[in-house]
């Protein structure tokens, strides 16, 4: 009898009504029918550990449940990601369980729209459409080692055709491909934010679109604040004063795409002051000469004119980056999201190096300078659990519509993803799908994409479900997140991955597990050699539980995975590469530079269906149920517009109209446009709401890697009819006053 | 309580009225409390009829009423606003149950409040109202017609002052019984 | 008497005769000719004792002054028709607000009150003339009080009824309300006599006790005349009034009690109703709100109050004297006296605003300023009005034939009092809008929900007043008969100056 | 007084008075004890269980089945399985244990109908009451003597707070109120 | 007569001194990032209601727990602040002494408690919290099907017309305490945490004992940093802010 039987309970009756009823109406007391556990707390709840499946990053997360309902998410306090937090999208998840427009039954679009069909009937086309398929289909995911994918894998992944991609945030894979060179497993760095000094943020909206924000922000919160005598300082650099930025000592304006060279100007600097001041001993000197010859033309009085600062300004960047050593650098959405950006991060690796070379014993530098053994535990992790990380990028997913536009699938599996609503329409990935002959959407929601595919499997929602999960995105460590459900399918959902499972079996493919959760216990089996620090004696199936309280695997000492940093021969080898390109941008010839941002709140679109997250205010704007587009007060007077009035963005792919957010905090040829609005198939409180920013870009990609270039568009910005009340929490001059408070 | 009968005349002058109150007092010897006069609107004490002395003694005890009243409201208002603090067992985290100036305030409330209603008792008690039983009087008061009742204890003085009026200028007499 | 024949006028009066017909004043008086009495509206075609003239007759009398109160026009009924309709509409909009929760009114965080409190202080204020401007008059003994008191009197106690219900309609829990009252439950809950709304609850408790205590008091002789009017007429409104009269019969006993009872009440109310409206700015000055937080809010309160009052009690007199034929009880001449008091009282409440405007402006403290170049800024025309509406008052009032244009004082004081509304709006909301926290910062505008409830209370006012005409004599006719009475003319060297007998 | 000799409409103001009087009355009674006319009520149970027969003839302690007194806010009524651990043996055959066995055979939670009940505003623990020995029965009523349980109680505020009082247990209000 | 016996004992006591627990949180401005996770958190927690667009745009949200966002300066030398504003609990708090019936009070542990179910709705707290914190239940909140099943059953569900506000997760505390209790010992530092502390990712709020002069929070209150908001006022509030460092690293 595990956990699950006792979640059988419906409990004593949910307290809803309002204050003061005391009527007699006859209230029932429905007890379990059979008794939980001794210990079990009916009232107090229980608290499941899990891994949250919000975004990528893979935080644990413990879930109080109360009566076998979804009451609260917190922080698992002893995961390396999350450590004990949780973010507002992650918190959200405990009432989009409970969405009222969860789907409950299977669709399959006949002529009139879709039909809802059963289980049984949903079972055996899916399974004729296996064995006719006969591999040339594709499985698609939002980019995360899961076991959905893992499943999806191993049935199909030896067959010819087959093709496993993910739909990525933007900009991770550029952040990937930075400096592959160096390592062969690549990785998306994280530079030791927790010990450092001070930080030089490049761009780097890490509270808002890093790879996990909870990370990041307990990094900073150590940073800032956890040594007894030192405040971190950090500098923002970027085109517009992002929520990170805002917590910042200092932001620079620097235009678009000229990050790279600041780095590099900022390297300038430093490489000098190492040589007069005789530091860091561990670089041969030779290289420094080299590097002091290949970056003279990145002096800062040479730059200072394209990144429209002064010289003085990037000195006083450079002299406490080796002043208050241990100090980093973290790159960005800025960088990352223009056409230049790989070649942008390895002048902002490069300074990290030089960086640990300087504070050698104080800092824990970052992963990705350790070259890591193809046989590596995390990466066979994430292998077992679907596909290499590389496999997810934009590049793949730009072979993989090419591949659809050809008539090479006849079938595909989308897998909680949404890429008709969140990839630029550049990429033209709806016209892509109608070209594939059956596509299946597994789903919680109706959404876009959903909406495009020919059978709609209802999901359970994750806190319903099993599965496993390795995070990409953790610093030094292998990490294998397990997700239980914590309570009964409230709806009449079934799993996804079963019922891949179950119509694999029907068509009589090779299937690993029957059920997700025989396949997860399988891969705890796998590595439980190699998960060092559970207690050996365990028995498999005490093993398996042990792991589901705690959440999941990791090292228990996440410190001592530290690796040593490759010595100055490693550095040697970055001396051709010191350069910073100039940017290129789609739709040159327009006035303004688009730059699209992810907020707190909505991620890429999935959090615009939760009344909490709509209702949370922007962070920055402070704006609620609301779509809007930033510009400079300068740029909006020139425009001849005011805050609510409605202008129009244009480029050669699309348009959209917005109402007008004037900000002080983001340069003037710059209009800032979140990301994650303007769904028109995503329920009630997402329809309609603003306007989609992926329908301005075209798919323009970096030169290196191949990621998406998402900030490389520029467009068109017109004053158009109307305006519209700006839902905001701050009032619109009280928000300058905040000196009565005399903080 | 044997009965006792009325007479009411009603004049239209005050002069005459005046005239005929003294003459009635005297031959019927009527005691101050027995004689009154209806009239439409205020006059002066004394102005008619001279029972300027009983009058007088009657208002100088008036103002007690507003007065132990409001003795009465400022007790309520202390009460109230300065003992609830006690008398409920209000855990208010440390502050004190008893303030000053809310006091006060509500005490001077309520010390008014009480004199309003003592005011307003002690004319229902001396003025014997309300009283809403069939008594001597005459419609024609409020339109200005002046009205003399005699409080009598035997028909024959009934009889006799109804003439006695009549000869000092009543132009109606009214007689009753046990309506003073 | 030979009195009868000295005063021309006389030969159509004595019907019943009466005191007021006898030789009382006509013994003192026999002056037919003075010049100097002359009123000054009909240019000295009418000697000013003249208003004895008209009492002479007393049946006379009460049948004019009675006359509003018996005879009922379609007009009437029309006009109360309509009052109807619009006290529906916001008794639907009340309900609606009930049912569904206050936000069916514009108020948001952290505007927590708005048009309703600011109503209630109007209407608090405006009951301020009735009882204050009676008793200060009834105690310095002015002649000229008499036959406006009931009017005012009644404004008094209407106005506090209309205000009282405001705090109903804006409380969250209007079923819970009964929470302030100090009832022994087993709960063992009291309210909290801290707090400056239990004051102010307490205070309106006790005004509008004291003040329809007054009222009624007041009108106790007018019933008894009222009553035998309506026994005489057969009318139905005998039923009532046989009870509220009390069987009041005039005795001089009565009367003399009478005189002393409203003695006390008059000072009580002097006493009560100047802390009445100071706790009214209590729950707005005992806050720690800049802008509300200040000493001068008490008495700029009761001044204020006194001088919307008063323009409202102006208001009405013409009023009165238009609709119901009252020009020969309420005249110019009490017009013109209320006018000087008007104007007084103008000139103080315009010397206390700019007592609160200049230690704020020199002062210059933040905060304060800051509503104070919001309230310039977002309410421009609302401060005219106000401001410009007090400046005007003084200079019109200052001038005598203004006083005697009733056009003119019609229209001035109607502008007085939509300059003390939005003076009372200007108080509560601007002030809320830009409380300490800047983030906070709003702006308000009243609902619908709300307009249609501010329009319905004083539609339910006038209505109020409309059934009290209906039910109660208007005029105060025992003190106006009682002025007759104590006063007489004497010669004083070539004229005849009016004196009042009176102890 | 003579009533009689009052004149009618006197009469029917001291009506009037008296019924206000009354009313007046009432309204303070019923503010005053609050929600306590509405006592003994017995609702059917879809079991015909008697605590009578449990906890009186066979003297099973409460806590033996309400499990959760004792360590939780709630008292909890006992789970079908626990009804089954003894009537797997004892009188297997009788009807009403026939409907409870097969509400746990077939997986179906039985339907008990909420005798005592406290508004949601009140928040209660059965926990430190047990710990502090409070009997069952104080606020439950004799529930032992009861075929049918009826509520005994309503609970207004007056009533925790007397006992709170004379125990000098916490009288702050959010030790109930959330 | 029961009113009578309670009149016997009345404690009045300064619960500075006297009690056990004074509870305090201290907020870290250096380490607020804006994101918002407390806001949820705390919705989550205490049954916040949602009240959809239109309301909003009136601005009646009810976030107890809101993140206020300042502006200073001209481009390019904007800062932007946060301050995270919920109620401070002040010990004199301006809000207690005006409410009629005692729906808002202090509480010996240093509290400022809202008791929804007295509340009549006078919005008088509202106007005298210089930090306008108090929200108002404008309609009653809705929570339909199937959303109220996440509904937290340790906290009651406010009707319209009633005042609330931050109770500094009461339910939580009273939880630790409770549990403490059944474990025979004192609350320590680090058991009771409110949503909003629990979740903070970047660890700016601490919540604490402060009459226990080793816990956290009290060091924190004493490092020299802490200010409360409005200190003119005189409000001493338990929430405590630690000023953020200076900006002048580079000029």
């Amino acid at each position: 009898m595990d956990r699950r039987s006792f979640l059988k309970l419906s409990g004593v009756a949910a307290s809803a009504s309002a204050v003061g009823a005391c009527s007699r109406v006859s209230q029932k007391v429905i007890p379990f029918v059979e008794t939980p556990n001794d210990g079990a707390n009916p009232v107090d709840g229980d608290w499941y550990a899990t891994t949250c499946r919000e975004c990528n990053a893979g935080c644990g997360i413990i879930v109080r449940t109360v009566n076998g309902r979804v009451k609260k998410i917190e922080g698992n306090a002893i995961h390396p990601v999350s450590r004990g937090k949780a973010c507002a999208r992650g918190q959200a998840a405990a009432l989009s369980v409970y969405h009222p427009e969860r789907l409950t039954s299977p669709m399959l679009k006949g002529a009139g729209g879709f039909e809802a069909i059963g289980w049984d009937k949903a079972v055996d086309i899916l399974s004729q459409r296996f064995t006719e398929a006969e591999g040339k289909l594709f499985f698609l995911n939002n980019g995360s080692n899961d076991a959905a994918s893992g499943i999806a894998n191993e049935i199909f992944g030896k067959m010819d055709g087959f093709v496993s991609a993910g739909n990525q945030e933007p900009g991770f894979e550029s952040l990937v491909a930075g400096g592959e060179s160096l390592a062969d497993f690549p990785r998306i760095p994280f530079p030791d934010l927790d010990h450092a000094q001070f930080a030089i943020l490049l761009g780097a909206d890490i509270f808002e679109s890093g790879p996990s924000p909870v990370f990041w922000g307990g990094a900073f919160g150590e940073c800032r604040r956890g040594r007894a005598s030192v405040r971190g300082r950090l500098v923002y650099a970027g085109s517009r004063l992002s929520a990170t930025a805002a917590v910042c000592d200092l932001w620079l304006p620097v235009p678009p795409g000229r990050l790279g060279a600041l780095a590099l100007s900022v390297a300038q600097v430093v490489v000098e002051m190492i040589i007069t001041r005789k530091l860091a001993s561990s670089i041969p000197r030779n290289a420094l000469g080299r590097w002091s010859v290949a970056l003279k033309e990145y002096e800062p009085e040479k730059v200072a004119a394209q990144l429209e600062l002064a010289p003085e300004h990037i000195r006083k960047l450079a002299i406490p980056f080796v002043d208050e050593s241990p100090s980093v650098v973290i790159a960005g959405a800025d960088v990352t999201g223009y056409a230049n950006g790989v070649a942008a991060l390895d002048a902002v690796e490069f300074l990290n190096m030089l960086s640990y070379e300087i504070g050698r014993e104080k800092l824990r530098i970052h992963e990705r300078m350790t070259p890591e053994p193809n046989d590596n535990l995390k990466r066979r992790m994430a292998e077992a659990l679907g596909v290499p990380h590389e496999a997810h990028g934009f590049s793949r997913l730009t072979d993989l519509v090419a591949g659809m536009e050809q008539g090479n699938f006849s079938m595909g599996i989308i897998h909680h993803t949404n890429p008709v609503f969140d990839t630029p329409t550049g990429l033209k990935f709806k016209d892509a799908m109608a070209k594939v002959g059956f596509t299946v959407a597994i789903a919680n929601f109706m959404d876009e994409t959903a909406a495009e595919a020919t059978l709609v499997l209802p999901d359970h929602h994750w806190l319903e479900a099993w599965s496993a999960q390795t995070p990409d995105f953790v610093p030094g460590v292998p990490v294998f997140n397990l997700q239980q459900p914590v309570i009964q399918p409230f709806f009449g959902t079934k799993s996804g991955s079963d019922i891949m499972l179950a119509a694999a079996a029907a068509a009589k493919l090779k299937t690993p597990a029957d059920t997700t959760e025989a396949f997860v216990t399988g891969k705890i089996q796998q590595f439980r050699a190699e998960m060092q620090g559970a207690p050996a004696y365990l028995s498999d199936n005490a093993f398996r539980r042990h792991l589901l309280r705690e959440g999941g695997w990791w090292p228990a000492q996440v410190e001592a995975e530290a690796a040593p940093v490759p010595s100055g021969t490693v550095l040697w080898e970055y001396r051709d590469k010191l350069k910073a390109p100039e940017p290129e941008f789609d739709g040159a010839e327009n006035p303004f530079f688009l730059h699209p941002f992810q907020t707190v709140h909505m991620g890429r679109g999935q959090g615009a269906n939760s009344g909490w997250l709509q209702e949370a205010p922007d962070p920055i704007t402070t704006l609620m149920w609301q779509f809007w587009v930033e510009m400079n007060p300068v740029t909006a007077a020139k425009l001849g517009v005011v805050e609510g009035d409605m202008v129009k963005i244009s480029s050669a792919h699309g348009s959209i109209t917005a109402p007008v957010f004037p900000y002080k905090g983001i340069r003037p040829d710059v209009v800032a446009v979140p990301i994650g609005y303007g769904h028109t198939n995503y329920g009630k409180l997402a329809n309609g709401r603003g306007g989609n920013v992926m329908t301005l870009l075209g798919a323009k990609r970096d030169a290196i890697s191949g990621a998406l270039a998402w900030r490389s568009q520029k467009v068109k910005v017109e004053k158009a009819e109307g305006r519209m009340k700006m839902l905001r929490n701050a009032h619109p001059e009280g928000e300058y006053k905040g000196e009565v408070f005399q903080l | 309580m044997s009965d006792h009968y009325t007479v009411l005349g009603l004049y239209r002058k005050v002069e005459t009225i005046t005239k005929a109150g003294d003459p009635i007092r005297e031959a019927f010897r009527v005691k101050d409390g027995d004689i009154e006069v209806l009239t439409s609107a205020a006059y002066p004490d004394g102005a008619i009829l001279d029972d300027k002395e009983l009058l007088h003694q009657v208002e100088s005890r008036q103002f007690l009423f507003p007065f132990l009243m409001g003795f009465g409201g400022f007790g309520a208002g202390v009460t109230l606003a300065g003992g609830t603090g006690y008398i409920m067992n209000l855990i208010v985290g440390g502050k004190a149950p008893f303030t000053y100036a809310p006091t006060g305030v509500v005490t001077y409330e309520f010390t008014l409040l009480f004199g309003v209603i003592g005011s307003v008792l002690s004319l229902l008690y001396y003025a014997g109202l309300p009283n809403w039983t069939e008594r001597a009087y005459d419609p024609e008061v409020s339109d200005g017609a002046l009205g003399l009742l005699v409080k009598l204890y035997s028909t024959e003085d009934q009889e006799k002052a109804a003439k006695m009026m009549e000869e000092h200028g009543a132009y109606k007499i009214k007689k009753g019984v046990n309506d003073f | 008497m030979s009195s009868d024949d000295n005063v021309k006028r006389s030969a159509d009066a004595a019907v019943s005769g009466g005191p007021l017909a006898g030789g009382h004043h006509g013994d003192v008086l026999a002056l037919p000719e003075l010049e100097s009495f002359r009123d000054p509206e009909t240019k000295g075609a009418k000697a000013h004792y003249d208003d004895a003239d008209i009492y002479r007759d007393e049946k006379g009398f009460n049948d004019h002054t009675l006359r509003p109160m018996f005879f009922t026009t379609k007009k009437y009924f029309a006009f109360t028709l309509v009052l109807g309709a619009i006290m529906a509409q916001g008794f639907v909009a009340f309900l609606n607000q009930t049912y569904w929760g206050l936000g069916m009114a514009g108020l948001h965080e952290p505007v927590y009150w708005g048009a309703y409190i600011a109503t209630f202080v109007f209407w608090v204020g405006l009951s301020h003339s009735g009882t204050i401007v009676s008793s200060i008059l009834r105690l310095t003994g002015a002649n000229w009080r008499r036959p406006i008191l009931r009017a005012a009197e009644a404004m008094t106690a209407f106005s506090l009824l209309v205000a009282a219900l405001f705090p109903l309609i804006h409380v969250g829990r209007l079923w819970r309300a009964y929470y302030m009252v100090p009832l022994p439950s087993q709960r063992m809950l009291w309210p909290n006599f801290k707090s400056p709304l239990m004051w102010d609850f307490c205070a309106i408790n006790v005004y509008l006790t004291g003040s329809m205590t007054f009222l009624y008091i007041g009108l106790l002789p007018d019933l008894a005349v009222a009553r035998d009017r309506a026994i005489a007429m057969g009318n139905w409104r005998r039923h009532y009034l046989k009870v509220l009269a009390l069987g009041w019969r005039g005795s001089h006993r009565e009367w003399s009690v009478y005189n002393k009872c409203s003695l006390f009440l008059a000072v009580i109310i002097l006493l009560i109703a100047p802390s009445v409206h100071t706790i009214v700015s209590w729950d707005f000055a005992m806050t720690m709100t800049p802008g509300w937080h200040t000493t001068i809010f008490g008495p700029y309160f009761v001044v204020g109050a006194i001088y919307s009052g008063v323009s409202a009690v102006v208001t009405l007199m013409i009023v009165l004297r238009v609709l119901f034929n009252l020009g020969d009880v309420i005249r110019k001449f009490h017009i013109d006296a209320l006018g000087k008091l008007l104007l007084v009282i103008s000139i103080i409440w315009s010397y206390f605003y700019f007592c609160e405007f200049i230690t704020t402006w020199y002062s210059h403290k933040p905060e304060e300023w800051e509503i104070f170049e919001w309230q310039a800024h977002r309410f421009p025309y609302h401060l005219w009005v106000m401001l410009g509406g007090s400046c005007l008052t003084i200079f019109c009032l200052s001038w005598r034939r203004f006083r005697a244009c009733m056009p003119c004082m019609f229209a001035l004081t109607l502008l007085v009092n939509c300059g003390m509304y939005i003076e009372r709006y200007m108080i509560v909301v601007p002030i809320l809008s830009r409380r300490d926290n800047p983030f906070m910062w709003t702006d308000y505008y009243p609902s619908l929900t709300e307009l249609s409830i501010i329009v319905a209370s004083f539609a339910y006012f006038i209505f109020l007043y409309a059934i009290f005409i209906k039910l109660f004599p208007i005029v105060t006719m025992a003190d106006v008969k009682e002025g007759v009475v104590v006063s007489g003319d004497v010669r004083l060297g070539k004229h005849a100056v009016r004196v009042q007998v009176k102890e | 007084m003579n009533l009689s000799k009052l004149s009618p409409t006197a009469r029917l103001v001291i009506l009037f008075l008296t019924l206000a009087g009354m009313g007046g009355g009432a309204f303070a009674g019923i503010v005053y004890f609050g929600p306590i006319w509405l006592t003994t009520w017995a609702p059917a149970q879809p079991i015909k269980f008697s605590h009578k027969l449990h906890a009186d003839t066979n003297k099973i302690p409460c806590q033996y089945c309400h499990t959760y007194a004792r360590r939780s806010e709630i008292s909890s009524v006992p789970s079908a399985d626990r009804c089954a651990n003894c009537h797997d043996y004892i009188k297997p055959d009788a009807p009403e244990i026939v409907k409870t066995m097969a509400h746990y055979n077939e997986d179906r939670p039985i339907e008990w109908v909420k005798v005592f009940d406290l508004p949601d505003h009140v928040w209660f623990n059965h926990k430190r009451h047990i710990a502090k020995d409070v009997p069952c029965q104080k606020c439950h009523g004799p529930v032992e003597t009861m075929d049918v349980v009826s509520r005994t109680n309503e609970f207004p505020m007056g009533f925790c707070l007397a006992c709170h009082q004379e125990n000098e247990a916490p009288t702050d209000c959010w030790t109930c109120h959330t | 007569m029961r009113i009578l016996k309670g009149s016997i004992k009345v404690k009045s006591f300064n619960y500075k001194e006297d009690n056990d627990y004074s509870w305090s949180m201290i907020i870290d401005l250096d380490r607020c990032n804006g994101c918002g996770a407390c806001v949820i958190g705390c919705q989550a927690e205490n049954n916040v209601a949602t009240v959809g667009e239109e309301e909003v745009g009136k601005k009646r949200n009810m976030h107890w727990l809101r993140i206020e966002r300042y502006i200073e300066g001209e481009y390019p030398h904007v800062k932007v602040r946060f301050l995270p504003m919920m109620c401070q609990h002040c010990a004199q708090a301006p809000c207690e002494s005006v409410c009629p019936v005692y729906a808002t009070y202090h509480n010996p542990e240093g509290l400022n408690v809202q008791v929804y179910n007295r509340c009549i709705g006078t919005r008088f707290c509202g106007n005298n919290c210089p930090y306008s914190v108090r929200y108002f239940n404008w309609f009653d909140s809705s929570f339909p099907e199937p959303v109220n099943n996440q509904l937290n059953p340790d906290v009651s569900v406010r009707e319209r017309g009633v005042m609330e506000k931050c109770s500094m997760c009461m339910q939580r505390i009273r939880r630790g305490k409770d549990t403490a209790k059944d474990e025979g010992r004192e609350v320590v530092d680090g058991d009771i945490q409110p949503a909003c502390a629990q979740t903070c990712p970047t660890g700016a709020i601490t919540f604490g004992n402060i009459n226990d002069h080793e816990s956290k929070v009290y060091k924190m209150a004493h490092s020299g940093r802490a200010i409360s908001l409005f200190e003119e006022k005189g409000t001493h509030p338990a929430v405590k802010y630690l000023k953020g460092g200076t900006n002048d690293v580079i000029g």
